[in-house]
């Protein structure tokens, strides 16, 4: 029932942050921050008590929730916590205050709607992060959507009408391919055994001919990388990001993304390891592809939040990498990096939004030399901006490197494909900087610093970004469990092998020495 | 008390906490304090640390230390942990010395600046960085240290932030090193995947176990280091950001762009050196990048205008020396040369710095002169730094390090005479060029007025640089002048010795060592000749003509700047200059061939209810008639 | 027996309905004509009750019955609105819902 | 019975090509009512006694009462045609017709067939029983659509009192 009381939280308490308008201006905001706060306790309380692992089907669940539904369909209402949904649902929770406490002063009309819609969409992606079932899963990965539009299109800027159908469409067409194939499962399995089942343990048994296998595994491919998202399904990121409300593109960015990284891991590999091994190369291209051409496109940008959009799909362009490189190094890499760029992303969207709210601009030509105006801002935004340059230290390196390390063994010329994108990271990071904050002060109007609410919300991102860049072990060895099983569970691929270890070490130097002389 | 080790790196860092967060509430003399004490109490800790360290020395060669475990997951198990030998200690000391002894003299240089808590943050912060470099027991920790002196660099060169030029270089400092930066990791993604271990020590003596001398794995990693290292040393071809970044405040010129950071590579494959010694093509290779980037450099120092980039230029060309040295396998005489060079050129730039301050920040050689007089402890201070860059003989510290570079490049197996035909010009060239600052600035008539000498807090540091620069070298001296073999005792226990040629005697040492004597006295008297004022040919080339073609290309550093910029820079800027997505057109085509199919299809709504109606009953005939066939 | 010539009328008057609808522009007119082919389907529906001797036709008439009173309720409640705003009662004036 | 029914299928016809074809809409009115009522009574001859009545005070009544109101309702558009509408050979031919289908039902009752009434008695009671048995959601839907009905000519109708008040 706890993990029920996951999702309910929010959605149950959206309601009553639009009727919460009518007390105060803050009240829908304490409401949902209060709902966040108490989910994301409760998740920490299911997550972290003692639980004997149970061996139900593939899943190694913590917590286990499974109630029947429609039987008929072989739908149920199946609900798993493992390692990988309790790190991503705290996240999520946190990612959400953030991004509530990031529209404090920007959001001024129809309050509690705006709440009312964050925790609706919320309370979808912590369902989307729950459900193994995989209706249900479907169910919520819409539910999350119509408030997530509805975000952009009331709150958003000046072009939010275009953004948000582009968002819509893009996301919609990913998400009818992902039914199809959904739907296309459960009728196999019925040709299979008598009876559909939409149950992700079930489906997993399921062997599949090669050809049909094939299909599916792109159809659940672009459903994902839509939302990852991954070239070239990219493009209405960086208009989405940069129209929405800046506490709608701290979710879409910190939390939305992930949705499609975590279908990846829990859908797309574990359901046809075979089908995946011939793309698995594709995919991994895809990966570097995005790294290098966002990364390149991101230092064209003259407009601060098209140039974070473009830095962002070329951060999830690591996932990518990382998701199919098929080690547990490159997997640990990839939760990693999903939750590091949660905070980086989140923490920039929140200071360029800040600019904007300042300026009313994003043209950073129209900015430069806001050191002195604004230091507060100024000295998060270098933080940030050395966060998503991948500095060590910081919890975005760890994620790139494990990614990296993990992947090196199996794709090498792609690693080195992807460290030229370390560099251009270096150049639009510093380029929006220097044209933001050093050099000559292009407008001399003199603008409030950061407020208290804001200040302490960067910086709370900030200490996360460093305490999980020097001790990443917190979120790590939660996931490990979860990471070893899919690596079994994908064991099957030829192209893939584990991480190196000793005894591999060793055995190599073996053969080394019956070589030499 | 050797357990204390963990705090060297701690204390700076707490320093650039406290000034970082609090800076702001703080005053002036608070701040400075803070600063300077971080340090400080670093190079105390770094003292009692040692005192410990050399009671066990020789039995217990090195000391270990993990304070947690970084990254531990996956068969990859990375700790953040410190390793203490003989060569880190060395340099930790060299580091929160000299480091100290710069904070201090910022403390008075800086004194009314704006950003005085910010500078004093990033200063210490990057101490924190580089002791964490040269401390680190693993290559990812080293790599943390390495990015982190990066960043202070690129902070501290754009120190004066409302000067767009100045953010360009840092921005090309940071790239360009970024560049090198990368390539290191390359070279660690290779050797964890061979080793399964990022430890420093681990990995070494597993390579050493698996590759055989010459094997391709062997010589790529090192060819990736080497890059790493050639990027943060300012080593051709990556040269191009060193000059810039004199664009800083000239305390973080001394500390981080002559002294410390800069020297980073010349750390790296010394601390690599099982893994270099695998590679000797890599090796030769160190040593020609070397010989060549001290005669460039070297050559362009002689003719530059400004006074900053002369030294810039000149450490460049030092740092050339010392990795002419590990190339050649004297690891011990660059590590040498690398602890005079940090005394004597943080010497040189403070003094200058001294120099600028009196000036009112003027920069301009030709704009100085006649300082002898007005700024006397400058003057014998950077003498004295200068004598010891030329390597005037037996009481400088320059000439004893140097003289150990050359006899090794002379004597090594592994090297060529005619590299130590280069290096010898370049000595001579390092004598033309240190003395042609001297006799510009502080001989002849008197051009800008100074303000005066600088206080006690900017003297101190200087006397005692200068102290050190003269006497630093004694820890090492030669056969043929005392035989003192302080240094490379020490430092035995973590580097191999020198192998020498068979068949070298002391007498060839004597004649090569007279040989380097008279390249830097003919350098010195030829900048005599031709710089000091009422000499010679003093009138000729007193008003030295910069538009020749030949000079602009030295004054550029060899052009190297303006090749970069059409190789690379240039198709940069062109691949990003449209910030359109092109893949976006296309979907934006798709978007508007579908809104033109919808124009096109919206004239069958006329509106009309009969149109419909008609439609509909056509629509119904055509289904049925389909039913009846 | 009479269901074969009934059912051939109830074409012809649907026929009829349908030439009136297409080719009246007055809206009162085309509203005429539906009624006369709900008629004439109507008629086809008691016509196919008799033949076979069952209630369904009758009870399908209730329904069209139904299905008119309230389409007329509705439909002339719009021509009254229509005439009143374009003052004419032209149906191919009424168009603004073109593309 | 035949012939009967051929009478009533003539007239029908007849007077829909009228309806259709008329330029005035009271005369289009009188001919659709005769033509409901020719259809009311073939209903009858087809055995759907009840039917034909519904269609007479339904159609005939209730329906094209509606109709003639909105035509009156929507006077100023059609006065100049009120003059012409109450012309002689404007309810000639309606009347014509209508006598027609009088002679028809007068034979009928003269032939005293009266076995219908019987039969009628008890197909209503089938029509009833399946009414409120199989298509009992039939008749929810029918009131379900009526109720909108309902509203929405109360709704239209306000609206537009409202805006004449307004002009």
């Amino acid at each position: 029932m706890g993990l029920w009381l996951l999702i309910l939280i929010p959605i149950l308490a959206a309601p009553f942050a639009w009727m919460g308008q009518q007390w105060s201006h803050h009240a829908p905001r304490w409401i949902a921050i209060g709902a966040l706060a108490v989910d994301c306790l409760l998740a920490l309380l299911l997550g972290s008590r003692d639980h004997a692992v149970q061996a139900s089907g593939h899943g190694a669940w913590l917590v286990e929730s499974h109630i029947g539904w429609i039987p008929r369909w072989g739908i149920s209402l199946h609900l798993g916590l493992d390692g990988l949904s309790f790190i991503l649902i705290i996240l999520t929770a946190f990612i959400g205050v953030v991004a509530i406490l990031a529209s404090w002063t920007e959001i001024q009309s129809r309050i509690g709607l705006f709440h009312c819609h964050v925790l609706l969409a919320l309370g979808g992606v912590i369902g989307v992060f729950l459900a193994i079932d995989l209706f249900l899963f479907f169910f919520f990965w819409e539910l999350m959507l119509v408030p997530m539009y509805l975000l952009i299109v009331i709150w958003g800027h000046a072009q939010r009408r275009h953004a948000s159908f582009k968002f819509f469409l893009f996301t919609q067409a990913g998400s009818l391919v992902l039914l199809v194939a959904i739907v296309a499962l459960a009728l196999l399995h019925q040709q299979a055994t008598g009876h559909p089942s939409f149950d992700y343990a079930d489906l997993m048994e399921l062997t599949l001919g090669s050809e049909m296998a094939r299909w599916l595994m792109l159809a659940f491919l672009i459903g994902f990388l839509v939302k990852l998202p991954a070239p070239p399904f990219h493009t209405w990121l960086p208009d989405t990001y940069t129209e929405a409300p800046t506490g709608a593109t701290i979710i879409l960015a910190g939390i939305l993304a992930k949705t499609g990284a975590y279908g990846l891991l829990r859908f797309t590999i574990p359901l046809f390891p075979e089908a995946m091994s011939d793309f698995t190369p594709i995919v991994m291209g895809l990966g570097v592809v995005g790294i290098l051409y966002a990364a390149v496109l991101a230092c064209a940008q003259t407009d601060i939040k098209r140039l974070v959009a473009y830095s962002s799909i070329s951060h999830m362009g690591f996932i990518l990498l990382g998701a199919f490189a098929g080690t547990e190094l490159a997997l640990q890499g990839v939760v990693m990096q999903m939750v590091a760029h949660g905070l980086s992303t989140g923490g920039l969207f929140l200071l360029a939004g800040a600019l904007e709210e300042r300026y009313q601009t994003r043209e950073m030509g129209q900015m430069g030399g806001l050191w002195s105006v604004t230091p507060r801002l100024a000295t998060m935004a270098l933080f940030f901006a050395c966060a998503s340059l991948g500095l060590p230290g910081m919890a975005n390196f760890v994620g790139e490197f494990l990614v990296l390390f993990g992947s090196y063994a199996t794709q090498p010329i792609m690693i080195i494909l992807v460290s030229f994108g370390m560099v251009m990271a270096a150049i639009y990071s510093l380029g929006m900087m220097q044209r933001t904050f050093f050099g000559r002060q292009q407008d001399t109007r003199s603008v409030p610093d950061l407020s208290n609410v804001a200040f302490g919300t960067v910086l709370l991102i900030a200490v996360l970004q460093i305490w999980l860049g020097l001790y990443p072990k917190a979120v790590l060895s939660t996931t490990q469990p979860v990471m070893e099983q899919l690596v079994r569970a994908a064991g099957a691929l030829p192209t893939l092998s584990h991480a190196p270890t000793e005894s591999l070490w060793s055995s190599h130097i073996v053969a080394l020495q019956g070589d030499t002389p | 008390m050797i357990s204390l080790l963990w705090l060297i790196p701690v204390l700076p860092l707490t320093g650039f906490l406290l000034l970082a967060f609090f800076g702001g509430r703080l005053s002036r003399w608070q701040i400075a304090s803070v600063g300077c004490g971080s340090v400080g109490t670093a190079a105390v800790t770094t003292a009692i640390v040692a005192a410990d360290f050399f009671r066990t020395f020789p039995d217990q060669e090195s000391y270990h230390q993990t304070l947690w475990n970084w990254i531990d997951t996956s068969g990859m198990t990375v700790g953040i942990s410190w390793y203490l030998d003989a060569l880190s200690l060395l340099m930790v000391a060299v580091i929160t010395g000299v480091g100290f002894l710069i904070h201090v003299y910022s403390a008075e240089y800086m004194a009314h600046d704006d950003g005085y808590a910010r500078f004093f943050a990033y200063m210490n912060l990057f101490v924190s960085a580089m002791l964490t470099l040269v401390l680190a027991d693993n290559l990812l920790l080293l790599y943390l240290g390495w990015e982190g002196v990066g960043l202070c660099s690129y902070l501290l060169i754009g120190f004066w932030y409302r000067e767009p030029e100045y953010g360009t270089a840092a921005q090309k400092a940071f790239i360009v090193t970024r560049i090198g930066d990368t390539a290191f990791a390359i070279g660690l993604f290779i050797l964890f995947t061979q080793f399964a271990s990022l430890s420093i020590q681990q990995v070494q003596s597993r390579a050493v176990e698996a590759w055989p001398v010459g094997s391709n794995l062997a010589m790529i990693v090192a060819v990736l280091f080497l890059i790493g290292a050639v990027g943060k040393s300012a080593q051709l071809p990556l040269q191009v950001w060193l000059p810039d970044a004199m664009a800083g405040p000239t305390p973080v010129s001394a500390l981080i762009h002559a002294a410390t950071m800069v020297t980073a590579g010349v750390y790296l494959i010394a601390r690599m050196h099982h893994l270099f010694a695998l590679a000797p093509m890599v090796q030769e290779v160190i040593a020609v990048l070397g010989l060549v980037t001290l005669l460039l450099a070297a050559s362009s120092a002689v003719v530059q205008t400004d006074i900053k980039r002369v030294l810039a230029y000149s450490t460049m060309s030092q740092i050339g020396y010392m990795f002419l040295a590990l190339g050649v396998g004297a690891w011990s005489a660059a590590l040498f040369h690398f602890l005079t060079h940090s005394c004597f050129k943080a010497l040189l730039f403070l003094a200058a710095g001294s120099v600028i301050h009196s000036l009112h920040h003027e920069q301009d050689i030709f704009k100085m002169g006649g300082l002898r007089r007005h700024l006397p402890w400058t003057f014998w201070t950077f003498l004295i730094g200068a004598a010891a860059m030329s390597g005037v003989p037996l009481i400088t510290s320059g000439f004893y390090s140097k003289d150990w570079i050359l006899w090794s490049v002379w004597s090594s197996p592994i090297s060529h005479r005619w590299i130590w035909f280069g290096a010898l010009f370049g000595a001579m060239l390092t004598g033309l060029y240190s003395f042609r600052l001297i006799f510009r600035v502080f001989f002849g008539e008197v051009r800008t007025q100074p303000a005066g000498e600088p206080g006690l807090a900017m003297r101190g540091p200087l006397v005692v640089l200068a102290f050190l620069a003269l006497t630093v070298g004694f820890l090492e001296m030669p056969h043929t002048l005392g035989n003192v073999t302080v240094f490379s005792d020490y430092l035995s226990h973590a580097l191999p010795t020198t192998e020498l040629l068979p068949g070298i005697d002391e007498s060839s040492e004597a004649r090569e060592q007279l040989a380097v004597t008279v390249a830097a006295l003919l350098g010195i008297g030829l900048a005599a000749l031709l710089f000091l004022p009422g000499s010679l040919f003093t009138s000729r080339w007193a008003d030295q003509s910069t538009d020749h073609p030949s000079m602009t290309l030295l004054q550029g550093g060899w052009g190297f700047d303006r090749l970069y910029d059409r190789l690379f820079v240039r198709p940069w800027f062109t691949l990003t200059r449209y910030p359109h997505d092109m893949l976006d057109r296309g979907y934006e085509w798709l978007a508007v061939c579908g809104k033109s199919c919808h124009g096109w299809m919206s004239y069958t709504q006329t509106g009309h209810v009969r149109w419909y109606a008609a439609t509909i009953a056509v629509g119904t005939l055509m289904l049925l008639g389909l039913f009846a066939m | 027996m009479l269901s074969t010539p009934a059912l051939v009328l109830a074409i012809m008057l649907f026929a009829l309905g349908l030439i009136g609808l297409l080719s009246r522009r007055n809206i009162l007119y085309m509203l005429l004509s539906l009624e006369i082919m709900l008629n004439a389907a109507a008629l086809a529906f008691i016509a196919g009750g008799a033949r076979w001797g069952q209630v369904d036709g009758e009870i399908m008439f209730l329904f069209i019955l139904t299905l008119a009173a309230a389409e007329v309720s509705v439909a002339l409640g719009i021509v009254l609105q229509l005439s009143h705003r374009f003052r004419t009662l032209d149906a191919d004036a009424f168009c603004e819902l073109r593309g | 019975m035949e012939i009967l029914f051929y009478i009533a299928a003539a007239v029908s016809f007849l007077a829909t090509v009228r309806v259709i074809t008329h330029v005035h809409p009271v005369h289009a009115l009188l001919y659709l009512v005769v033509a409901l009522i020719a259809l009311a009574l073939i209903f009858y001859l087809l055995g759907a006694q009840f039917a034909a009545a519904l269609e007479i005070i339904i159609y005939g009544g209730a329906i094209m009462v509606l109709f003639i109101f909105v035509v009156m309702l929507l006077g100023p558009l059609a006065v100049e045609q009120e003059r012409t509408w109450m012309t002689p050979h404007a309810w000639v031919g309606p009347s014509i017709l209508a006598l027609v289908l009088l002679g028809e039902v007068g034979y009928l009752i003269a032939a005293g067939d009266h076995t219908g009434s019987v039969i009628a008695e008890t197909r209503q009671k089938g029509i009833s029983i399946a009414l409120y048995g199989p298509y009992i959601i039939g008749v929810e839907l029918a009131s379900m659509l009526l109720l909108p009905g309902l509203i929405g000519a109360y709704h239209l109708g306000r609206r537009l009192s409202r805006e004449g008040r307004g002009c």
